[in-house]
């Protein structure tokens, strides 16, 4: 289907680090929008909470000048993913397409090795079948699937939603709008801190704010290609 | 020596002989299995609606050209024709049922599209491909069909792998169908 | 042979010289042949009481813990973000490493005609061949889903699709195949004359069953020369294979971006490790045999373990040198991550397990082993194969585990334990290679007669002027 | 669930037998049954169509502040809640509570239907018990409480309690007085003369003073304030606005301040005061002439702030920013003197106009001038408490509030309610107060109910906020409304004549007939259905153009004064958890599985300790310790926290339920246990002067955490990866 897409996409996802404020908003749409499983007390104790998307918080200085910074962090959908070659069967590939590191839950066979290969700590695994007690079911997204035992997932920037917004353009015969396509956590994101968007469009939003001199992109130096660009914030000194 | 080599020759034969037998019994029974066809809330017949009353397939799965899944027809889309016909049949008097319950036919689809798997009637549909291709002579069965034929990801590309670059998508990349 | 008068003087040093020597301790074929069968039919009620614990635990151990972890999920185990391979991979590592022994005792000494070999290399092979077995088990048993691992076979399938040949995991599962296939076969060849030999010597079932195995041998001139041929062919070629082993399993870590991971020297360090717990894995077993076979005490003596104590001590400093360098570099690197990963190793909670591994790998092999007394003594060695194989064990908890318990992101730093599922899988592999091990013994012979026998024709004493000296006749 | 069961609800086992059974376990993803059933409809709607989402605009009731919400629907099911871009309060956006409502809506543990003493009967025994009720109890001797959200619900009490000649309801919560909302509107009045909430314009502000108020996580409008807050930051091409926050501990407002000091508590009023007076002097003005008459320097020293950080504020406002904005809120205003804070503050927003600066306080107008009812006072409860533990109160009714755990046990309601004839209950949820109610009329909660609320904070023009079923009730719940206008005909009489309504929707349409004349709504329609369905497809209803206007206030010379506390070592800082906020839908998983944005920490109630206090205690993380102050005790888990004053303890709300459900029974504790009953000079708690002692309990609980302990504290050796990429872009 993408291939009949006329213009080449690059999907790629500003975050304004000076903006956000760490709510959460983003954490709990991605969950509710891509059917993430929660895991409760004793295993996120452990260490197994299922988040795509987790707000790393920093400490920075010492009392009473401590400061905390807050980066969301997710996915970085690298141009040059470590996570894909390293899968024996194609369960994380590239799709040319659109240019994202696709996961194919149903490929996956669960060496976990992408996961211990990717520099953002951006992967989850399914280390049990998950229960949405009934009916609390209700809510599961019919256009992401519900992943079971053995499985990797990670942030897909919402594909569901890009696939949607492609087919209906294609539909009429036009290209994507800008801002047409918003992943979960950018739609809820109270401070705007996310912007998502298509870099191949010369004077979308993302492409306007990428060039900010405070963008950077997480790890650059792995060569990993990132497609999200934070914007770092630099705070006011008194 | 000679007797030891008998004696060798009958383990080794029976061994080959039982292994096969069980194959052979396994696969009887799958493939018995996997041609039942579903118990469906009632025995509808596809010949009648198609070759006799000429209905096209989109009458009653409506969605089909619309949305991603054809849908099954609801009671009031049955019922909007089979109130003038007076109830012969079996089916007709348990369609009158619902009807009157005011209830949906619990249908049983018969083409389950696993939930790991992308797929647009809509696409195929407005690409002019008939619901034969890939649902078989539906419209020839009297009774609720099994699937005839086996839809897997080879079948799926065995098609699409064939068609004009251009126009439809050769399913390179597994996004196009695996959400 | 020897000559029947002999100066009182010169006997003694004859005598202790064969006292020490088996090559030089001949005994005709015939008994040796039946001190071997002794051997493999004394099936008694200590041997059948230990296979069946032996049988059972496995069963729970191994196999019902395994069936558990499937049932319910891979968060049985300890594993958990980002600490994505534990127990299971470490153990992998682990019986890979083990499974270098026989390969390397039996082709490289073959290769090189270090003549010490000769009565234990078939032990040594079946060291191999069962220690691929339990590996073999671990990249299956650590999937999410094992019962899909068929996707890592190349294969023409309904989805069109083939493995992919960019994975290390794909290389590792083709290369351990390759592996077990040929050691097996290289198991095998110097078995047939053995096996002919049982089967002359036997009935019953296991006339039937030697039959089968020794394809009619006859021991022609034409046989022996044809068998001889594939021998140095296979001991020629796994050799390579062997290495290419443990590199392949090297570069699981080193191709990764992890930090502590990517290191271009894994390849030899593990190769050389895998030979280290190898070889004392051979000592342990040796000893084993020795004491619990009838018949041993005369195949298998002080001088075979004095050698694998020089050979274990050479080894044990070739692998202290990569130790040394890869840590040296790491550090000097002055990386902020890798600096956090070491001080984790040396001072973190790391500290206890990396320090058992330099203690055990380096410090006490090298204490121990310059004394030739203690080389000779069959316990000691046992013991050390012991020591040597916790601290071989412990170095690749640390590259596993340590590794990637720090990462570049402070925030999602881990620690893990092994849960009480990983553990009981972890030990069903020991005792499924010694019930392996075990069943072996009594099947097939441990000995490989005809090759000690040409040891006897070749060496011989001749007495030159009034000493008495070892000669060496070129048969091979 | 077994994988049986699991199957036996596919369609696909019917199918293909076997088969699809391998099929399902081998098959790595979900088996279909996780989602719910495709049926096919009786009669499909026509906008329905089998996979195609439908979209219905609504309201959030998770908290007080009204944001606009757009929820997909697919087959009948809520699938996602998203923002509604047209909303004026929160334009799109929606915070992580909002986020997880799905969750409240389709609960398994929800009220099942309507019960007695526990015991199930039918909607028409429970409507006739309730006429039973209004009919034969003494007016004066029923009292009704409600939550602050939904409005139209209780304006519709309102006029029942009227007709009926019984006291006016009571509009309480938790959250209502841990926002002070009584104290701030009073201030208000003082300081510019209207008595309603403020609303902060920090939106296009170059410095905002914030004192407590913690408007980022639950404060009355926080999605608002996200969007200002990012707006501020940066919204104006180089102009990046500035936040300097006053408070004891580092809440997730302090986290994004570029300034935070630690002050002590209860000197907020000086502090902005001492402001006030550097700021002036700064800008030149004598001492002497309407400025607040304190000495900064002795302040300073009081509060254990920096003067020469003051001055550097101070300063900067002076000569660089334009736009200022003063800000009172959180633990400020539960101090003793809450309410002289709460007017200094005000009154330094005052004084920068004063000064010629620009400040950003308005006021959302009340649509068609119709306030809202405002929150009850800590008197007014006290009062009712005081009449329930007399036994003066025959039937309670409840509503929209869970007063049992909403309530510190210090103003003893819990004893007071078992005097009580008569508790009818209409939570969603078999909540603590509904445990103990004789009658448990469960009402719908929002996403299946209609109604409307008025939008007090946040939304620059009139804003009524629409409620509307998006889809049918999932269990056997009624709206309240209706089962009280049922109620209330079945009494019949001149209460049903002086309550006119037949049903619910009856009763918004007629309280919205006011807004068809309004031309300058965003859609005006003299028809009513018209009307209606404009109302519902919008989502409310609001002006078209902004009626923003900035008040002008005067300043105010109030005494602040010193605060006083209760006796104790440590303060003690109660804050609403940044994303439970109260604990209302504690119950919701994925409520509970996000993580506190500072702490990262979930699915419990922690302490914040400073990790000098704690090595004085001898405390280290994941200690239990008890926390006791003259009022009562609760246990928590310790955790060491940089950012708050040594002298200080923090414990989030939230947690601590016995009632409610799976996942919030018997998690955590529930601060509210330490605080006492004293108020705060506006009849708001003081719920900041409690102080308190710890003590080690010697066990262990370990608190899940997103963060590593190791990797974030370490030896400090591990400057952020994002500090990192600055320095290397100031280079």
């Amino acid at each position: 289907m993408a291939e009949m897409d006329p213009q080449h996409t690059k999907w790629v996802m500003v975050i304004d680090l000076d903006r956000c404020n760490g709510c959460g908003a983003c954490v709990t749409a991605c969950a509710m929008e891509n059917n993430v499983a929660f895991t409760g007390e004793e295993e996120n104790a452990y260490g197994r909470g299922m988040h795509w998307l987790r707000i790393v918080r920093y400490w920075v200085g010492e009392w009473p000048n401590v400061q905390v910074r807050f980066m969301p962090m997710l996915c970085q959908q690298c141009s040059n993913a470590p996570c894909e070659p390293v899968c024996p069967v194609f369960a994380t590939m590239h799709s040319e397409a659109q240019e994202l590191n696709i996961q194919v839950y149903n490929r996956c066979i669960g060496t976990r090795y992408c996961a211990n290969n990717c520099p953002y700590i951006a992967r989850t695994f399914n280390w049990f079948d998950y229960e949405w007690p009934e009916p609390l079911n209700f809510h599961l997204n019919p256009d992401v699937t519900v992943r079971r035992r053995g499985i990797m997932e990670k942030c897909t920037f919402c594909i569901q939603r890009i696939r949607a917004a492609e087919e209906e353009a294609r539909m009429e015969g036009r290209p994507v709008r800008d801002g047409e396509v918003q992943p979960a956590c950018a739609q809820a994101c109270p401070t705007e801190a996310i912007v998502f968007g298509n870099w191949q469009d010369p004077n979308s939003k993302v492409r306007e704010l990428a060039e900010s001199q405070r963008g950077f992109r997480f790890l650059e130096e792995l060569g990993t290609e990132p497609k999200v660009i934070y914007l770092s914030s630099q705070k006011h000194e008194f | 020596m000679q007797a030891t080599s008998s004696q060798v020759r009958k383990a080794v034969i029976t061994v080959v002989v039982l292994s096969v037998l069980g194959v052979l019994l396994v696969a009887a029974v799958g493939l018995y299995r996997s041609q039942q066809t579903p118990p469906q809330p009632l025995p509808f017949n596809h010949q009648v609606h198609v070759q006799k009353v000429g209905l096209s397939c989109l009458y009653c799965h409506s969605n089909a050209n619309k949305g991603q899944s054809a849908g099954m027809p609801t009671t009031q889309r049955c019922i909007a024709c089979h109130q003038q016909i007076e109830p012969t049949t079996e089916g007709e008097r348990i369609l009158r049922q619902y009807a009157e319950n005011e209830e949906s036919i619990p249908w049983v689809p018969v083409a389950i599209m696993p939930d790991f798997v992308y797929f647009s009637h809509q696409v195929h549909v407005n690409a002019n491909i008939s619901c034969e291709q890939c649902h078989g002579e539906v419209g020839q069965s009297t009774i609720a069909p099994s699937l005839t034929k086996k839809q897997n990801m080879g079948w799926c590309l065995a098609c699409h792998q064939n068609q004009p670059q251009e126009r439809v998508a050769r399913l390179t990349s597994c996004e196009a169908c695996h959400k | 042979m020897q000559e029947t008068t002999l100066p009182a003087e010169l006997h003694e040093r004859v005598e202790e010289l064969r006292e020490e020597h088996l090559l030089l301790d001949p005994r005709p074929r015939e008994e040796m042949n039946r001190m071997v069968l002794e051997a493999m039919e004394d099936v008694n009620r200590e041997y059948i009481i230990v296979m069946t614990i032996l049988g059972l635990v496995t069963a729970v151990t191994l196999f019902g813990a395994w069936g558990y972890l499937m049932s319910k999920g891979l968060g049985l185990a300890g594993i958990r973000r980002p600490i994505y391979w534990g127990l299971f991979i470490v153990s992998f590592v682990f019986w890979i490493g083990i499974s270098h022994a026989g390969t390397f005792v039996s082709a490289i000494l073959r290769v090189f005609k270090a003549e010490f070999r000769r009565p234990f290399t078939r032990a040594a092979e079946l060291m191999t061949t069962f220690a691929l077995a339990g590996a073999g088990l671990y990249p299956l048993i650590h999937l999410g889903r094992t019962w899909r691992f068929y996707w890592m076979i190349p294969y023409p399938n309904q989805r069109w699709l083939w493995p992919n040949f960019r994975s290390p995991l794909v290389w590792d599962f083709l290369a351990i195949n390759t592996y077990l296939l040929g050691s097996t076969m290289y198991l095998f060849l110097p078995l047939i004359p053995d096996l002919a030999m049982a089967r002359d010597k036997s009935k019953g079932w296991r006339k039937v069953l030697y039959t089968i195995l020794s394809f009619g041998w006859r021991g022609t001139e034409e046989e022996w020369r044809h068998l001889q041929k594939a021998i140095q062919i296979f001991a020629w070629a796994i050799i390579p294979v062997m290495f290419s082993v443990h590199t392949i399993v090297s570069w699981d870590f080193a191709v990764a971006m992890k930090l502590g991971w990517h290191s271009t020297i894994f390849g030899p360090y593990f190769i050389v490790g895998a030979i280290l717990s190898g070889i004392s894995a051979v000592g342990f077993i040796l000893y084993m045999i020795r004491i619990s076979v009838k018949n041993m005490r005369y195949f298998i003596r002080p001088e075979h373990f004095d050698a694998l104590g020089k050979l274990l001590l050479i080894i044990s400093m070739g692998w202290a040198y990569f130790f040394f360098n890869e840590f040296l570099l790491e550090w000097y690197g002055g990386e902020h991550t890798v600096q956090e990963i070491l001080r984790y190793y040396t001072t973190g909670d790391m500290a206890p397990v990396w320090w058992t591994m330099v203690i055990c790998n380096i410090l006490i092999p090298w204490l121990v082993l310059w004394n030739k007394n203690w080389r000779r003594k069959p316990w000691v060695m046992a013991l050390m194969g012991i020591i040597v194989n916790i601290g071989m064990y412990a170095e690749r908890y640390v590259i596993v585990v340590g590794a990637l318990s720090r990462n570049r992101i402070p925030f999602d730093w881990g620690w893990y334990k092994p849960s009480l599922v990983e553990i009981s899988i972890a030990l069903g592999t020991f005792t499924l290679f010694f019930f392996l091990y075990g069943l072996a013994s009594r099947l097939i012979p441990l000995i490989p007669v005809w090759e000690v026998e040409e040891g006897h024709h070749a060496h011989g004493l001749k007495r030159i002027g009034k000493g008495v000296v070892k000669t060496v006749a070129e048969l091979e | 669930m077994s994988q049986e069961q699991r199957l036996t609800r596919r369609d696909v086992l019917k199918l293909a037998g076997l088969g699809g059974a391998v099929a399902a376990v081998l098959s790595g993803c979900g088996p279909t049954a996780k989602y719910v059933r495709r049926q096919p409809y009786y009669d499909m709607p026509e906008y329905a169509r089998p996979g195609a989402s439908v979209y219905f605009a609504t309201t959030c009731r998770e908290c007080p502040a009204g944001c606009g919400l757009v929820v997909r629907t697919v087959e009948g099911r809520a699938i996602k809640i998203e923002g509604n871009p047209n909303h004026p309060v929160n334009k799109g956006a929606t915070c992580a509570r909002g986020q997880a409502a799905l969750e409240t809506l389709y609960n398994p543990d929800r009220a099942k239907g309507p019960t007695r003493q526990g015991k199930p009967i039918t909607w028409d025994e429970a409507i006739t018990a309730l006429a039973d009720l209004l009919q034969n109890t003494p007016p004066e001797s029923m009292a009704f409480l409600l939550g602050l959200a939904p409005d139209h619900l209780a304006e519709l009490v309102y006029e029942i309690t009227q007709a009926l000649g019984a006291p006016p309801p009571l509009r309480v919560g938790a959250l209502a007085f841990m926002e002070a909302r009584n104290t701030l509107a009073g201030a208000a009045e003082r300081v510019f003369g209207t008595k309603a909430l403020p609303t902060f314009d920090i939106a296009d502000a170059d410095l905002v003073l914030s004192f407590g108020a913690n408007f980022m996580e639950t404060w009355l409008s926080p999605v608002y304030y996200g969007k200002a807050y990012g707006a501020m930051r940066r919204g104006r091409p180089g102009r990046r606005g500035i936040l300097v926050h006053f408070e004891p501990r580092m809440s997730m407002t302090a986290a994004n301040a570029d300034l935070w000091l630690p002050i002590k508590p209860g000197t907020e009023g000086l502090v902005a005061q001492a402001l006030g007076y550097l700021v002036a002097e700064a800008m030149g003005r004598e001492p002497g002439e309407g400025l607040f008459q304190v000495d900064p320097a002795q302040i300073a020293q009081q509060a254990e702030v920096s003067l020469e950080k003051l001055e550097k504020v101070a300063r900067y406002i002076a000569n660089e920013a334009e736009k200022v904005v003063a800000i009172p809120g959180g633990v400020a205003l539960g101090q003793s003197n809450g309410f002289a804070i709460a007017q200094a503050v005000l009154s330094l927003n005052a004084l920068f106009q004063e000064l010629g600066k620009e400040t950003g306080v308005f006021f959302t107008p009340p649509v068609n001038g119709e306030a809202p009812l405002a929150p009850a006072t800590l008197a007014d409860i006290q009062d009712l408490i005081g009449r329930m533990q007399a036994g003066k109160v025959k039937v309670l009714f409840v509503h929209g509030v869970n007063p049992v755990y909403e309530f510190p046990p210090s103003w003893g309601f819990a004893e007071a309610l078992k005097k009580v004839g008569t508790v009818v209950s209409f939570a969603s949820f078999v909540d603590e107060t509904a445990a103990q109610a004789h009658l448990h009329l469960p009402d719908h909660t929002f996403l299946e109910s209609w109604g409307y609320q008025r939008v007090q904070v946040g939304a620059d023009r009139e804003t009524l906020s629409a409620f509307q079923p998006v889809v049918v009730p999932v269990f056997d719940t009624k709206a309240t409304a209706d089962v009280l206008l049922a109620a209330v005909q079945q009494v019949g009489g001149a209460l049903a004549e002086a309550v006119p309504y037949k049903n619910e929707v009856e009763f918004i349409q007629k309280k919205v007939a006011a807004l068809r004349e309004r031309t300058d709504g965003i859609y005006a329609h003299p028809h009513p259905q018209v009307f209606w369905n404009l109302f519902l497809q919008h989502g409310g209803w609001w002006t078209e153009q902004s009626q923003k206007e900035l008040a002008r206030g005067s300043v105010l010379n109030v005494q602040v004064g010193e605060a006083d506390f209760d006796q104790g070592d440590l303060y003690l800082v109660v804050f609403p958890h940044p994303i439970l906020a109260e604990g209302a839908s504690a119950n919701n998983p994925w409520l509970q599985e996000t993580p506190d944005p500072t702490t990262t920490v979930m699915w419990n109630t922690w302490v914040e300790v400073h990790p000098e206090t704690a090595a004085r205690l001898g405390l280290q993380n994941d200690d239990v310790v008890e926390i006791a102050s003259p009022y009562g005790a609760i246990q928590a888990v310790v955790y060491v926290y940089p950012g708050i004053r040594p002298d200080t303890l923090a414990v989030p709300m939230g947690q601590g339920h016995t009632a409610l459900g799976r996942w919030a029974r018997g998690r955590g504790a529930n601060p509210l246990a330490l605080l006492g009953p004293e108020a705060n000079g506006a009849s708001d708690p003081a719920f900041a002067r409690v102080r308190v002692r710890v003590r080690r309990l010697g066990t262990r609980r370990q608190l899940a955490r997103k963060e590593n302990v190791v990797g974030v504290y370490g030896d400090g050796r591990y400057e952020p990866v994002e500090a990192k990429a600055e320095s290397g872009m100031k280079e």
